[in-house]
């Protein structure tokens, strides 16, 4: 197939400027998304492409530009929703969660909210507790919302776009750290369907489930499993709601060990609920607990070390593998 | 030291400064307005608000034969905002308010049929049976809700607002709130957004007084909410909100400039709920001679006599419009009552949309 | 002892109004709690008692209100919030994350946060979608905040009162469906600490983890358990975080089974949690695969029998509770 | 149809209507003031603004070398506002700001060794090494933060304003924000509460024109910010950020009575940043002249001038000055170098209070 080799970044803005095109009722809403081409240079260009009325620049108003495109999806728009990063949309929880995954419910199905909430997530690079929250498993709990994280500039692509023309609310995280990540990229359009994990590394030894950078990080860790003679099947969720669990259990039945990695806290997190359902669908395939490796149940820190310290590191993945292999 | 938030008296005021409405003291701009509307127009809305508060009557009855559960919010007093205001826009505009809906649904002519059903949970009820009291939606007739998040639905009216300049419709945006809701971030948030676009907005403050069991005397920094306006670069009105006729006109000159040119609106209607804050709320706030003075001046019996002062509503008429209007009641209730209850499916529909 | 016999409601009352008595920095701000007494009356004769600088009606401000509470923790007071219902909660999320939970640690340990955010959590009766958020998950995932859920009129005294006096921010969930149930009650002061699990009812065939009106709901089933012949144990957590893990599992190492009732969703729920580390604590103890028994995955209907559909029902407690001891 | 955000034009203006500082030019409160600080103590207002400029360059100089990371948000060009409105507090008064909290912290009197520290994650660190460049907190300052959500640290300075009400104390809390921040739900709250409650609480809009890229014309339906003060009943005032004097003025008239009668405050400081909105930031959506404008009333220049005008600094004592200032900053640079790491077990600590 004819591809090109595209950053991350650039994906996510082919994805927006190809919807953008597509569909007229589709528009860019946030926080210097338009004269300052995104704050992460995601949507550059696209102001000039399509004019400030598609390309909306907002005060730092999150709560209410969000309710403001809930209620343009209500009403026939599809909005797409920057959050210059998920650590701001806690001010507008309320927004996403009271109105934007329950209004087609509480409508009796009257009113669809085909809206997207984009932007990164989770800890950058010493930025600090405040602008270093994991909110995903939130999101994940609301039944109304679906959720996506890509780990690559192909899924970031594939699945925006997908995002962007589903009927519901759509949370898609990014990561800043993945933005300047290449890939390859097919020409032309092409869309992947929400709700389908991918096994990026097929493996014997042990299962390992994880999205975005973590799924980076053991990507780019193979050499050291291999050292250790482990076998490792990775699987990237990349949507996380709705869950395809097949896939996932379909490994493990397989490899018969799991290992859960989450950039956030542990407790309550999406990987608990991996857990759980591993559990359920594979309790007699496993031979081992399931062990899950997360950021530790600190705010994070500022200072390098202590940064380090708390986020999962490649080392306690590598290590979390060989206790469910009982290898120690 | 002073406490931080002093205990007020309970007041005895009345409406004090309000003008009945009555032929001798029309204002000129009433007159047109009457003359503008008509006697048919005129006695539709005089329906719809006796609707409104027939309805709202047999609410309470129903709740407590425990037909209808949940919260329940009522409107009683507060008809001449809807029954003015909603008769001043059209088909294609939108309507967005709080949990105090009835008035509002019924006002835009929703069948008050769907909404008893939605209140007994029926599946025929305008929601489904999904939303309650709380939440009528409508998209046949441009009602975005119905929502139960003080404040939460100032920005999907906005949105709204936002979708006719996006396309360029001649819209406009309807957004109801309460007193109590101006002190939420979402109103501030909304009223700057609106202003630097200049977006069809229109604000209407239902200021019925109290926030629950909070005056706004306790809650807001200041008792004229126009002020506020002016921190926006927007412009604010003030209208009596027992009165029909300026509740109409109000929105009526609004619309009619920002049809072509878009901009935002204040507009803070003075008024007062009859109820509790809801069905549980015994009031018991409010000095009972209070709420006797605003019976006074209240919005339907203005209408009733100002129709008889014009020769256009005998006693006769009267008697025969409010025997509709029940009856149109019964047969809601009636109508919920036959209704199916929603298949057990229902419960896993609109999740997410196809 | 010397006892009485007083509502949960009463419970949280004088809880509040003995430590405002012992201590003039604790005062209790929230929407209606002074001159309205509540709005469920929990806040009954404070105003009266305390005055209104100490009990302080708020305008419908909740994340001004609540980041007002944080700066006076930050400068020596013990603020106690009451939300009207943790709904409201949503539209002060930020103020919860960002601040409450994460400024004891950002700031090196100068300032801690002695407050209190409570009020009524979970579903009521046929209140709808927006009224029946269960955020419990939420806050239980992030470090720094504490999360307490009484069942009893009992706990709800002492857990409330230990809660106003530890240093660092708790969310004290209650429920409104149980303001009116009654429990003995010591006299005089008395406090339990948090992070104490309860075991409400001992038994040896499965272990139930119940918290808050879902401890009640096994409570009030328990002739239906004898019914079908089952011993249950039920194990009342009262403080979600930090969870009481050991008392959870000593449970589970002697039934070999079982079974979490959360009245949320499921997905990356506490239950997801509890499953999780039961798995991990008592993985080779297990006979069964954990049952979970939750909200259903919509949100929550405003009709009676589409609300009684979706919510965790006893039936289904049995249901599971004869799944993990393979009876059906 | 107008597009619903107009692409402005880069401004070249300046601060057109600021008066310089010069002894020529001083109004007679001014002049007053100069009598009132004598010339120690204005020395020591000037020295801390070199202080502030000096230690930001250091920064990012630091920040190029790797030993800061994360976000670095300067100050630069806003140092009158800092040196004179925290010159006219009481060291038990509260203060909070936002990310951009160099100025102040040093401004407090706070060790530039501490700061650069916590810069350089070291524990040692004014917040441990926990915070880094947002979040400088001292409990000794009564510094509440440092704050990284926009907005987010207005209602904790409300809080503190509280406590002067709660306990009866004569403390006021000056609370900082950026013209962005004026849009965020908590701004409006919370200047509703601190007026009903009449708390001593003076807002303090940093006024710098942007908020990042964005130009408070394209983001704020206002432009003199007093305005909105009005709809909270409040009093509210303008003040050229770059003038020393006239930012210490604001404060000192605004806490003298309100010491006593407590009551708040919305100050609207008008000021300019001469970086970018952090480390990262070009900042290209600025004409150079419109920077260059700005520099030439450089608040430092401007009170260097002054100083020498009134013959309290000569060209020798300015040099001797500035040398100690640079002294200072390489030794919190040798400060911070040489302080430990924290040691690992820090990062289980402070998670709850004991
Ligand atoms: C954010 C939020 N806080 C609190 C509540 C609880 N509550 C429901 S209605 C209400 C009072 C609202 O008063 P107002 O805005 O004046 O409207 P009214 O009821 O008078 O129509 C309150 C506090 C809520 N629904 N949402
Ligand atoms: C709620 C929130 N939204 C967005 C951001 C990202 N952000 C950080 S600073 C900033 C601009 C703030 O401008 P202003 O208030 O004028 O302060 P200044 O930076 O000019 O001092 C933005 C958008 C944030 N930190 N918090
Ligand atoms: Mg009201
Ligand atoms: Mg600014």
């Amino acid at each position: 197939m004819d591809s090109q080799t595209i950053t991350y970044r650039e994906a996510l803005n082919q994805a927006m400027s190809e919807e953008m095109e597509r569909d007229e009722t589709v528009f860019l809403i946030g926080e210097e998304v338009g004269e300052y081409n995104g704050a992460y240079k995601v949507s550059q260009g696209l102001l000039e492409r399509f004019g400030p009325m598609r390309v909306v620049d907002t005060p730092i108003s999150e709560n209410g530009f969000t309710g403001l495109a809930v209620g343009a999806a209500m009403v026939g728009l599809r909005p797409v929703v920057e959050f210059m990063s998920f650590n701001f949309s806690l001010v507008a929880f309320d927004q996403i969660f009271s109105n934007a995954a329950k209004t087609y419910y509480m409508s009796g199905g009257q009113f669809p909210i085909p809206m997207v909430m984009r932007g990164p997530g989770g800890p950058a690079a010493q930025v600090g507790a405040q602008h270093s929250n994991c909110l995903d498993h939130c999101f994940a709990n609301s039944p109304g919302l679906k959720l996506v994280m890509p780990s690559t500039a192909r899924d970031a692509k594939g699945l925006l776009k997908s995002a962007i023309r589903d009927n519901s609310p759509v949370i898609f995280i990014e990561n800043e750290m993945l933005y300047g990540i290449s890939g390859d990229m097919p020409k032309g359009e092409f869309l992947i369907p929400l709700g389908e994990a991918e096994v990026r590394v097929s493996g014997k030894d042990v299962t390992i489930v994880a999205s975005s950078r973590m799924a980076h990080m053991v990507l780019s860790g193979l050499p050291e499993f291999e050292k250790e003679g482990i076998s490792v099947e990775l699987v990237d969720p990349r949507t996380i709601k709705p869950l395809d669990m097949e896939t996932i259990s379909r490994s493990v039945r397989k490899t018969h060990r799991a290992v859960i990695v989450e950039e956030g806290h542990p407790f309550a997190g999406i990987g608990a609920e991996y857990s759980h359902q591993i559990y359920s669908a594979c309790f007699d395939d496993l031979d081992a607990p399931i062990a899950r490796v997360t950021q530790a149940d600190n705010p994070l820190p500022y200072s390098k070390l202590l940064e380090a310290a708390s986020l999962p590191s490649l080392e306690a993945v590598v290590r979390a593998a060989k206790g469910v292999l009982y290898r120690d | 030291m002073p406490p931080i938030a002093v205990a007020e008296k309970k007041t005895n005021g009345g409406n004090g400064k309000a003008k009945l409405l009555s032929k001798k003291t029309l204002t000129a701009q009433q007159k047109e307005a009457i003359k503008q509307l008509g006697r048919d127009k005129l006695i539709g809305m005089f329906r719809a608000m006796n609707l409104i508060r027939s309805f709202e009557r047999r609410c309470e009855q129903m709740y407590q034969q425990r037909k209808i559960g949940g919260f329940l919010h009522l409107y009683m007093g507060q008809e001449a905002l809807a029954g003015g205001m909603l008769s001043a826009i059209h088909s294609d505009d939108y309507v967005t308010t709080s949990y105090r809906d009835h008035g509002i649904a019924l006002a835009l002519g929703i069948s008050p049929n769907v909404l008893m059903a939605e209140l007994f949970g029926k599946v025929t009820g305008v929601s489904r049976g999904k939303g309650g009291s709380m939440h009528f939606f409508s998209k046949e007739y441009n009602l975005l809700g119905g929502h139960g998040i003080v404040g939460g639905q100032i920005p999907i009216g906005l949105g709204a607002a936002f979708r006719a300049k996006y396309l360029g419709t001649d819209q406009v945006s309807l957004i109801f709130l309460g007193d109590g809701a101006v002190n939420q971030g979402s109103f501030h948030e909304c009223l700057n957004m609106a202003s630097i676009w200049k977006l069809p907005a229109i604000f209407i403050i239902e200021n019925n007084q109290y926030g629950m069991g909070t005056s706004v005397r306790r809650s807001t920094s200041v008792q004229d909410m126009t002020l506020k306006a002016q921190g926006y670069g927007m412009e604010g009105i003030t209208v009596d909100g027992m009165n029909l006729l300026d509740c109409y006109m109000v929105v009526r000159d609004a619309v009619k400039t920002r049809r072509k040119r878009p901009s935002p609106l204040l507009v803070e209607a003075k008024t007062y709920r009859y109820r509790g804050h809801s069905i549980s709320d015994p009031g018991t706030y409010r000095a009972k001679e209070e709420i006797e003075n605003y019976h006074k001046v209240d919005p339907i019996l203005q209408v009733r006599r100002l129709l008889q002062e014009l020769d256009w509503l005998d006693d006769e008429s009267a008697k025969a419009l409010e025997k509709e209007v029940r009856k149109e009641v019964d047969d809601a209730v009636t109508f919920a009552e036959e209704s199916p209850l929603p298949d057990p499916s229902e419960r896993e529909r609109h999740v997410y949309a196809p």
